[in-house]
């Protein structure tokens, strides 16, 4: 016997052993794994942001395999995503339809006035807690930015003291939902191209004295329009579950006596043109 | 009437102390001075431009950070504590090294060691110790030539002056004691270098300050002084140092009296090297320090038993820096240990309250 | 019948696998025999590359030309034998003295009536930038050298610590640093690596000397 | 054409395996003391992806899928030990000194068995090359990039040649085990703020690097599209 | 002295050549398990005990099957040690594994989800090659192996407890994530080169 | 009760001694009932827990003491009108911590009629049950702060046995004075009230603690105390010394276990003025409408102890001392370290308003906090022996699970961590960020 003959019976015999033992370790571990969990976490965005209820895509990933949660949880996905995710494991994609977030506050630097200096911690939940927030309105945009810093997209963008949604990059997960202490935020329909920027429920008058911008609750809209507007406690709102969705051409017909009723790109553009000047 | 539009918002408390981290960092500095002012009277003018250069760097490097990182420059010097660290940095280096040393370390300071982890309060590791390892590590050469002092050039030669100090450059006593049982192994010449460096005479001089080495390191009667200024005005905690100390006392003492020839005395240990400078300045430092009381026993052990384990066996002559660097990296294990319980919390039903 | 990759039949896959493990092992069995050789020659040129940097021009294998003699504290020094021609034109000693952070090895080449040729060290871990400073001949290259294509020198990078001792002969009398005494210069801040490189040329002269006899056969 | 480049390609910056993926980080702050070591390292890997590539996806198809990372293994160990015993026979040796323990160690960075897993299994044996050759010249390069920064900074030299001859003192920090560290740290949040400032200046969303975690790495899963596509064709 | 030789090897391997911050073995893990400090413990474990079971394995195979001897003759077979190095490594992570799942899930799942991260670390073969390659003992590498993963645990949980504490902490945005990681290990091992002379 | 307690302690360690105590403005000024006004405006709800019902209506005339709105639940509490006149409307505003609450403006018709008031109950013999009514009827709620209604605290859960009834009269806020005056001026009152606790509550030891730095209210308090059967300690001046658990601490050397009630040690815990309160309701049958607030503050021209109605607009309280000497940069409902500070001059006095304060601006520095150092001194004096820094920068970064494993739920808000810490950190408003958040999460 040589090193040669040596060399190739030590390595067939360990070889041969050890693929005798993987073989049987991998019947033993048959169960443990499911690969269509690994498979749907590739296809998961892998963002981690929580817009699905769950501790993170895995956990989602998991979910769905377990049957407790559907591909389209994950607000993030695109339909494409959801598709093959949803054929990888044969269910009906039931895809849900794409959501935006909308900030319904028009009071930026220029429109609400600050009634006192704020000195304190820079993050709207934290200012809300002091004396009810800087801003003389109690129920607007507070400007500290705590919605933008949570977007793990970065679809906030703060103008003038005014948090705005830009529905192009917003992918609906509902992070900044909940952390507006206001209460401002809420997911729209993508589709829906107006909206009410007003939050305020109180008297027009006291709306008038705090904001440039507020809705007065004059019903203007809801006249006009009944099917796609409803005006609730002194405030317009856009009826997004029926059928019929404002369009932008119908406010310019409406003609709101303070633009607070307004188109998305309207809204967005002003409020930039504003903050360049 | 009032118009309301002076008015603030801010959250309660309404009252503030009156004291600030610049005025905490003014008192360290003021506790600082006897120290250099000692540093400049033995080693000389040399000294003061070291001092100076590290300073003036330290600053600068800080300045120079926060405006390519936007934030606010002069808001973030007026707190001090690049000053500090610049003092306690140039006091860590000896009298002789170039300005562009001082530079690299305040480079290594305030940009390594405390801005890339978001300045001040939020640096895990002690920044001036950060530098000075950096630049034991990158220019050993600079680091370990020493300059005598003026007193020491005036002397007379004895045995003493003999084993320190050969015209020039001069050694310190721990790097004496460091390289002799390398050179010589425990026989009873190392005892008699030994001997020495480590008399009554001796441990008197360094107890003033006439020995080589950092400027910080000379004189231990300056450091007790400022440790006591800083206690009054309990800005330390003073069970870091008193267990740093002692432990270095303990083992060394040990060492000493089982394993003669290995290591001198623990008084030696205690008033050469750093260890002084490091017990009272630099573990002590807040942001890399542990809160609690039971905290701060442990750390300042931990820095003590470090401190003799590389002083008596490692390469190197000095591990104060090392010492106090590795337990700043366990400060956060150590305040995990010792949570403190919220006041009325109850261990036992009935049997004595926990604290 | 199931398609063989998806096959979980335990004899087959420890078929397979022993089949590629046999595979490969004749792969490497037969690579490892063709580089043995120039493996071995590789090692025999590090070897030699050594001794031939510290003796002259040689025809026969030093490496393995070799004598071991113990000093009286116990070390070993290892003295390698130049020829030409079946000639003794040079001895080199290989040797080991502690130094600052651990043993310092190093060879030191003689002519055959003991005067010092040139000194290497083979081995140290001494500070970078310090102690090693003392220990390495390095060439240093600058892109001006590099452009203006300066002259290959002959022989080693120089090193002022270690060529201090050529053309020295040990008569003796130990060698020490200027600091301690002798006139041996060294480099401040690493005088214990001086010291010890120092002490290695003085052993290994000194080695030499004593023993001549028995090294010079 | 252009899917055969952009196999070449992709490795080198896209996806480099070392800046953009954090994997086989032990050679690159090992082996980078100097340009020259870097380089070597480089190439070794790359030399080692080739012929992994190239035989794995030769074999592929032949492979029972229960055993397929053990053979795997077997097939990178083999091409490790081959090129560690030519680097023996014929490199310099201070080289294969300086390299040490890492050469053997090629085996477990992740890139050669992820690139053999994510791309060899499933492709020909040109594309497969092409893929290995790319992620090893993206390899190298930056081992090479890492090694000139640490070079130069510690004595302002380059592949050893004094390039700053006013450069005196050796600073030797970046040249030591914490400058490996610091540097590709910072070579890291210098790439972070750069995709960052074009983000930015393009208007586009700027994702900041996830959090190194296996589950990050696409290296060793297959990438989202084949996994789907694959999982059809089963069906 | 023999236990003097055995404190300097435990030295050695935790301290001066600690296998992360030191030799550079086992960085991805270092980086990728040090979030948070159980993860950490976790993996902890999982390494030391692989380590220390792989380290001996290898070692005896490196001392009986790679340098046999048949009769007279002996055979050297060093070039198959990678190969067969991380063929056992990778079988015995399997197996225990499977055995760890089998006779105590408590220990699995403390333990159990690192140990196929563990399989592609260098920190394992590491180990192995090195103990090969300073020709210990089976004892001596056993004790080696224990002592590196022991190692490379202190590091780790030096390092995760760090980097919970650096969550807090306002890191310029372009240094968040594995930039700070990597610095912090730095400065960390600037501070290990401290205990150089040791052993 | 012959034997003469001793008070183990005599303070709870910890806490801050605040440089600018500010008590010398009104500490001399005796209590001076403020005149009628034109209008009133009373919020709903006062009370900690379910808020009351409405029981007018916009129009209604309205005498004084009259009941406006019932209690809405167990934890409850009535509301009564501060004087005589008629409803003018009922608005939204804003309360102390800027949440919005129902506020009715009742406009006074000058008469400042009483309603028919019920009869006087003779303490000392009527039933506890009767007490208990009567208080609650009244709308007694607590002064000291946590406005919790008082005749659901005289009534513990029976399990607990309780050993001492604890009157605060600690006053640690700066700047406040109305709980001493009143321990000055009407000493009587205060303990009859105690006395009626102390029978509601089966007669524990009934001990009323009061700091060291009102010497003169303790004389007085101890001239009286023995026919009331209440012990008069005295307390190191300290900061938040009247907090109820440190108070028991000081007082009693108990722990109140964490997360439980006083009752949990055998203790009730209540404000003088409350107990005053308790005195009116019970033996004049008067129901809580007005208290004193002191009204001061280095901003205002003449600082003073006043006896506002509930309801009094802010302004006016601001008007009755003279205006203002410098315009103002704060000003606080509350004392300094716990008070709120509001945005305008819209607000009015509340039933737990102790203190309308107006700084001036140069103590509302605009604070630029650095990163914290550390440096432990907010830990050093937090009166629950919390980590304030840590707290504030798990909650800073979002952590807040890490905020709750350590205890953020224990704080008191007290302020004496912000108060001490050198780097000016906005600590209580991170911690109270991270108590809301953690509640609103348990609510989910
Ligand atoms: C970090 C450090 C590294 C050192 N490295 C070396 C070295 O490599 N070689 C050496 O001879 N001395 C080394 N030394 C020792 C000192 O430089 C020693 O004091 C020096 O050799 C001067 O000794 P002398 O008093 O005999 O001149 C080192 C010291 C330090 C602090
Ligand atoms: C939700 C809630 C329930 C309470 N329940 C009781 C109770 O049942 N009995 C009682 O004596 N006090 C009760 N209290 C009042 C507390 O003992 C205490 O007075 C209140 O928390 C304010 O104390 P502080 O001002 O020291 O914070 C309750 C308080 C709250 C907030
Ligand atoms: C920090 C702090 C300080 C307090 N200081 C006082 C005080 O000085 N005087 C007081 O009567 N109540 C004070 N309180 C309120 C008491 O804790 C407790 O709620 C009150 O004494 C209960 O009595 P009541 O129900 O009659 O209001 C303070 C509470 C806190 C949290
Ligand atoms: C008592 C005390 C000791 C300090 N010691 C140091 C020190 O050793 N090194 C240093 O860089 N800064 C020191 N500082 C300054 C400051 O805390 C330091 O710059 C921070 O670590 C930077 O975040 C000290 C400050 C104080 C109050
Ligand atoms: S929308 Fe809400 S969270 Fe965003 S800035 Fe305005 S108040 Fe803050
Ligand atoms: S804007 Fe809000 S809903 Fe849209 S992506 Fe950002 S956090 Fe999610
Ligand atoms: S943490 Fe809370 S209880 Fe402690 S001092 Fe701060 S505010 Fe007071
Ligand atoms: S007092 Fe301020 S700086 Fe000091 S530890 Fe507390 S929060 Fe930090
Ligand atoms: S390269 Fe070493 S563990 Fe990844």
């Amino acid at each position: 016997m040589n090193t040669l003959e040596a060399a190739v019976l030590l390595m067939g015999v360990t070889g041969g052993i050890l693929g005798v033992v993987i073989a049987l370790a991998a019947r033993f571990f048959r169960v443990a794994h499911d690969p269509r969990v690994e498979l749907l976490i590739e296809l998961l965005p892998n963002a981690n942001c929580g817009g699905c209820g769950k501790a993170g895509c895995a956990d989602l990933a998991r979910a769905i395999v377990a049957g407790e949660a559907k591909p389209s949880d994950c607000p993030v996905s695109s339909r494409e995503a959801i598709a093959s995710m949803s054929s990888l494991l044969g269910i009906d994609p039931g895809v849900a339809e794409k959501k935006v977030a909308v900030v319904r506050c028009n009071g930026d630097a220029l429109h609400t006035k600050v009634a006192v200096n704020y000195n304190g911690v820079s993050d709207c939940a934290s200012a809300a807690l002091v004396g009810g927030g800087p801003k003389s309105c109690n129920y607007g945009c507070l400007g500290l930015s705590s919605c933008a810093r949570a977007c793990p997209f970065g679809a906030i963008e703060m103008l003038k003291n005014l948090a705005v949604v830009h529905p192009e990059l917003c992918v609906g997960c509902g992070k900044c939902v909940s952390v507006c202490p206001r209460g401002l935020i809420t997911l729209v329909p993508a589709s829906a191209q107006v909206h009410v920027y007003c939050n305020s429920p109180a008297r027009a008058a006291v709306k008038r004295k705090n904001c440039a911008s507020p809705c007065l609750g004059c019903r203007k809209c809801e006249r006009q329009s009944p099917d796609s507007f409803e005006v609730v406690n002194n405030l317009a709102r856009v009826k997004y579950s029926s059928g019929t969705l404002p369009t932008p051409e119908l406010v310019e017909a409406i003609g709101c006596p303070t633009k607070c009723l307004r188109s998305v790109s309207g809204h967005l553009e002003q409020e930039r043109k504003e903050a360049h000047e | 009437m009032p118009k309301g539009d002076r008015l603030v918002l801010s959250s309660s408390p309404h009252l503030r102390t009156e004291d600030r981290v610049s005025l905490v960092m003014l008192k360290v500095l003021i506790a600082l001075a006897p120290t250099a002012v000692v540093a400049i009277w033995f080693f000389g003018w040399p000294a003061l431009r070291v001092l100076l250069c590290t300073t003036i760097f330290c600053v600068g490097a800080e300045a120079l950070w926060c405006a390519m990182a936007r934030k606010p420059v002069w808001g973030t010097i007026r707190d001090g504590s690049a000053m500090v660290t610049g003092l306690l940095l140039g006091l860590n280096l000896s009298a002789g090294i170039p300005w562009y040393g001082c530079l690299l370390g305040a480079l290594l300071a305030i940009w390594l060691g405390k801005q890339v982890f978001g300045g001040l309060g939020h640096n895990p590791f002690n920044p001036a110790l950060v530098a000075r390892v950096g630049l034991l590590i990158a220019l050993p050469a600079m680091m370990t030539t020493w300059v005598p002092t003026r007193q020491m050039a005036a002397q007379p030669e004895t045995e003493y002056t003999r084993v320190f100090y050969d015209g020039v450059t001069c050694a310190t006593p721990l790097g004496v004691v460091g390289t002799t049982p390398k050179v010589m192994g425990r026989t009873p010449e190392a005892q008699q270098t030994f001997a020495a460096v480590d008399n009554p005479t001796a441990l008197k001089n360094y107890f003033w300050g006439n020995l080589g080495g950092s400027l910080g390191e000379c004189s231990a009667a300056a450091l007790l002084l400022g440790g006591i200024l800083l206690v009054i005005w309990r800005l330390i905690n003073w069970r870091i140092p008193v267990a740093f100390l002692g432990t270095v006392f303990i083992i060394t003492g040990i060492v000493h009296h089982w394993a003669p020839g290995l290591t001198p005395s623990p008084l030696f240990h205690l008033l050469t090297g750093g260890v002084m400078l490091g017990a009272i300045f630099m573990a002590t430092d807040m942001v890399t320090s542990p809160m609690t009381r039971r905290g701060a026993l442990i750390f300042g052990a931990g820095c003590g038993l470090v401190t003799s384990v590389i002083r008596i066996w490692g390469n190197y002559p000095e591990g104060v820096s090392f010492a106090i660097l590795f337990m700043n990296a366990l400060v956060p294990l150590i305040d995990r240990a010792c949570v403190r319980r919220p006041f009325g919390y109850v261990r036992y039903r009935g049997g004595e309250e926990s604290k | 019948m199931k398609k063989w990759q998806e096959t979980e039949n335990v004899w087959a896959l420890g078929l397979f696998l022993a089949a590629v493990g046999f595979l490969a092992a004749l792969v490497l069995a037969l690579i490892s025999q063709l580089t043995a050789g120039p493996i071995r020659e590789a090692a025999a040129r590090q070897a030699n590359e050594a001794l031939r940097q510290v003796l002259p021009a040689f025809d026969n294998q030093p490496s393995e030309d070799r004598v071991t003699v113990k000093l009286e504290d116990g070390r070993e020094v290892i003295f390698y034998r130049a020829r030409r021609g079946g000639e003794l034109v040079g001895v080199a000693a290989e040797g080991e003295v502690p130094g600052y952070a651990g043993p310092v090895r190093g060879l030191v080449g003689f002519d055959p009536d003991g005067t010092v040729r040139t000194m290497l060290i083979l081995k140290q871990q001494e500070t970078p930038g310090l102690g090693a400073n003392v220990c390495s001949r390095q060439e240093k290259k600058t892109i001006f050298t590099l452009f203006s294509g300066a002259p290959k020198r002959e022989g080693l990078p120089p090193n002022p610590v270690l060529d201090q001792f050529s053309g020295r002969r040990s008569d003796g009398t130990p060698w020490r640093v200027t600091k301690d005494g002798g006139d041996a210069v060294y480099i401040t801040g690493a005088t214990v690596t001086s010291r010890a490189v120092t002490q290695l040329a003085y052993e290994l002269a000194e080695a030499f000397r004593t023993r001549q006899q028995e090294v010079s056969k | 054409m252009s899917t055969l480049f952009q196999d070449f390609v992709k490795g080198i910056w896209k996806e480099n395996p070392v800046l953009v993926l954090v994997l086989g980080t032990c050679p690159t702050l090992a082996v980078t003391s100097s340009a020259r070591n870097g380089i070597s390292m480089g190439l070794a890997t790359t030399l080692v992806l080739l012929g992994s590539n190239l035989v794995i996806s030769l074999i592929r198809k032949l492979v029972p899928g229960k055993i397929r990372i053990p053979v795997y293994i077997v097939v990178i160990a083999t091409f490790v030990t081959v090129v560690d015993l030519l680097m023996q026979a014929y490199a310099p040796q201070e080289l294969y000194l300086a390299l040490g323990i890492f050469i053997p160690l090629i085996v477990v960075n992740c890139i050669v068995l992820g690139r053999a897993e994510a791309f060899a299994s499933k492709h020909g044996p040109l594309r497969s090359m092409l893929d290995g050759v790319g992620m090893g010249l993206g390899f190298t390069l930056t081992l090479t990039m890492v090694g000139m920064a640490r070079e130069f900074l510690s004595s302002g030299s380059l592949f050893e040649v004094k390039v700053l001859t006013c450069w005196k003192v050796d600073f030797l920090l970046p040249a030591q085990a914490p400058g490996a560290f610091i540097i590709v740290g910072c070579l890291l949040a210098a790439m972070n703020a750069w995709n960052r400032h074009r983000a930015v200046k393009r208007g586009e969303l700027y994702v900041p690097p996830a959090g190194l975690d296996c589950r990050h790495c696409r290296i060793c899963a297959p990438a989202p599209e084949e996994a789907v596509a694959e999982s059809a064709e089963e069906k | 002295m023999e236990y003097l030789e055995y404190v300097k090897l435990a030295l050695g391997a935790v301290l001066v050549y600690n296998f992360v911050l030191a030799r550079f073995l086992g960085i991805c893990p270092f980086l990728g398990v040090s979030k948070r400090l159980g993860t950490a413990l976790g993996m902890s474990g999982a390494v030391i005990f692989v380590m220390t079971i792989a380290c001996a394995i290898t070692a005896a195979i490196n001392q009986y099957l790679l340098n046999f001897r048949w009769g007279e003759k002996r055979f050297d077979l060093t070039f198959l040690q990678i190969l067969i190095f991380i063929l056992v490594i990778a079988a015995l992570v399997q197996i225990i594994e499977i055995v760890l799942q089998k006779i105590s899930p408590v220990l699995y799942r403390a333990l159990g989800i690192y140990l196929p991260l563990i399989t592609t670390n260098c920190a394992v073969l590491g180990s192995a090659t090195l103990g090969a390659q300073m020709q210990y003992s089976v004892f001596k590498s056993t004790l080696f192996g224990f002592f590196s993963g022991v190692g490379f645990a202190l590091a780790l949980v030096l390092f995760s407890s760090l980097r919970e504490r650096l969550e807090l902490a306002d890191i310029p945005r372009p240094f968040q994530g594995t930039a700070i990681a990597l610095i912090t290990a730095g400065i960390l091992a600037m501070v290990f080169i401290g205990f150089s002379g040791l052993c | 009760m012959s034997d003469s307690y001793k008070c183990p302690v005599r303070t709870f360690g910890r806490g801050i001694h605040p440089a600018n105590d500010g008590k010398s403005l009104s500490r001399e000024l005796p209590v001076r009932r403020a005149p009628l006004l034109e209008n009133y405006f009373v919020a709903l709800p006062q009370n900690i827990g379910a808020p009351p019902s409405w029981v007018v209506k916009v129009g209604d005339e309205v005498k004084k003491g009259q009941l406006l709105a019932t209690p809405g639940g167990k934890v409850s509490s009535a509301i009564h009108a501060p004087t005589s006149g008629k409803v003018a409307e009922f608005l939204e505003t804003p309360g102390p911590t800027g949440a919005m609450v129902s506020t009715l403006k009742l406009t006074a018709d000058g008469k400042d009629e009483w309603t028919e008031l019920p009869p006087p109950l003779d303490w000392k013999t009527a039933s506890r049950e009767e007490l208990l009514q009567r208080i609650a009827d009244c709308g007694v709620i607590g002064m000291g702060g946590a406005a919790f209604p008082t005749q659901i605290k005289l009534a513990p859960p029976p399990n607990c046995k309780i050993d001492f009834l604890v009157l605060n009269g600690a006053e640690c806020e700066p700047y406040l004075t109305a709980d001493h005056r009143l321990m000055l001026e009407q000493p009587e009152r205060v303990l009859t009230g105690a006395a009626i606790a102390s029978k509601i509550l089966g007669n524990p030891r009934t001990l009323i603690g009061v700091e060291d730095n009102k010497r003169d209210a303790i004389d007085r308090l101890n001239r009286f105390a023995g026919e009331y059967g209440v012990e008069v300690l005295v307390l190191e001046a300290r900061y938040p010394q009247g907090s109820e658990k440190q108070l028991i601490y000081a007082l009693t050397g108990r722990r109140v276990p964490e997360g439980a009630l006083p009752a949990a040690a055998g203790c009730v815990v209540q404000n003088v003025a409350t107990a005053a309160a308790i005195a009116d309701a019970v033996c004049e049958g008067k129901p809580l409408i007005e208290r004193i607030v002191t009204v001061s503050g280095e901003a205002l021209m003449h600082p003073e102890n006043l006896l506002l109605r509930i309801g009094t607009p802010v302004l006016e309280a601001v008007r009755l001392c003279g205006g203002i000497r410098e315009e103002p940069g704060k000003l606080l409902l509350g004392g300094p370290m716990m008070g709120f500070a509001q945005k305008n001059f819209d607000g009015m006095v509340w039933k737990n308003t102790s203190g309308i304060l107006l700084l001036p601006p140069r103590l509302c520095v605009q604070y630029e906090s650095t990163g914290c150092l550390r440096c432990g001194r907010c830990m050093e004096v937090c009166p629950m022996n919390l980590v304030p820094c840590s707290l504030a920068s798990a909650a800073e970064s979002g952590k807040m699970d890490l905020a709750l494993q350590n205890n953020v739920l224990d704080c008191l808000e007290c302020g004496a961590c912000a108060y001490a810490c050198p780097a000016h950190r906005p600590l209580v408003q991170h911690i109270r960020r991270a108590k809301a958040e953690i509640r609103k999460m348990k609510k989910k």
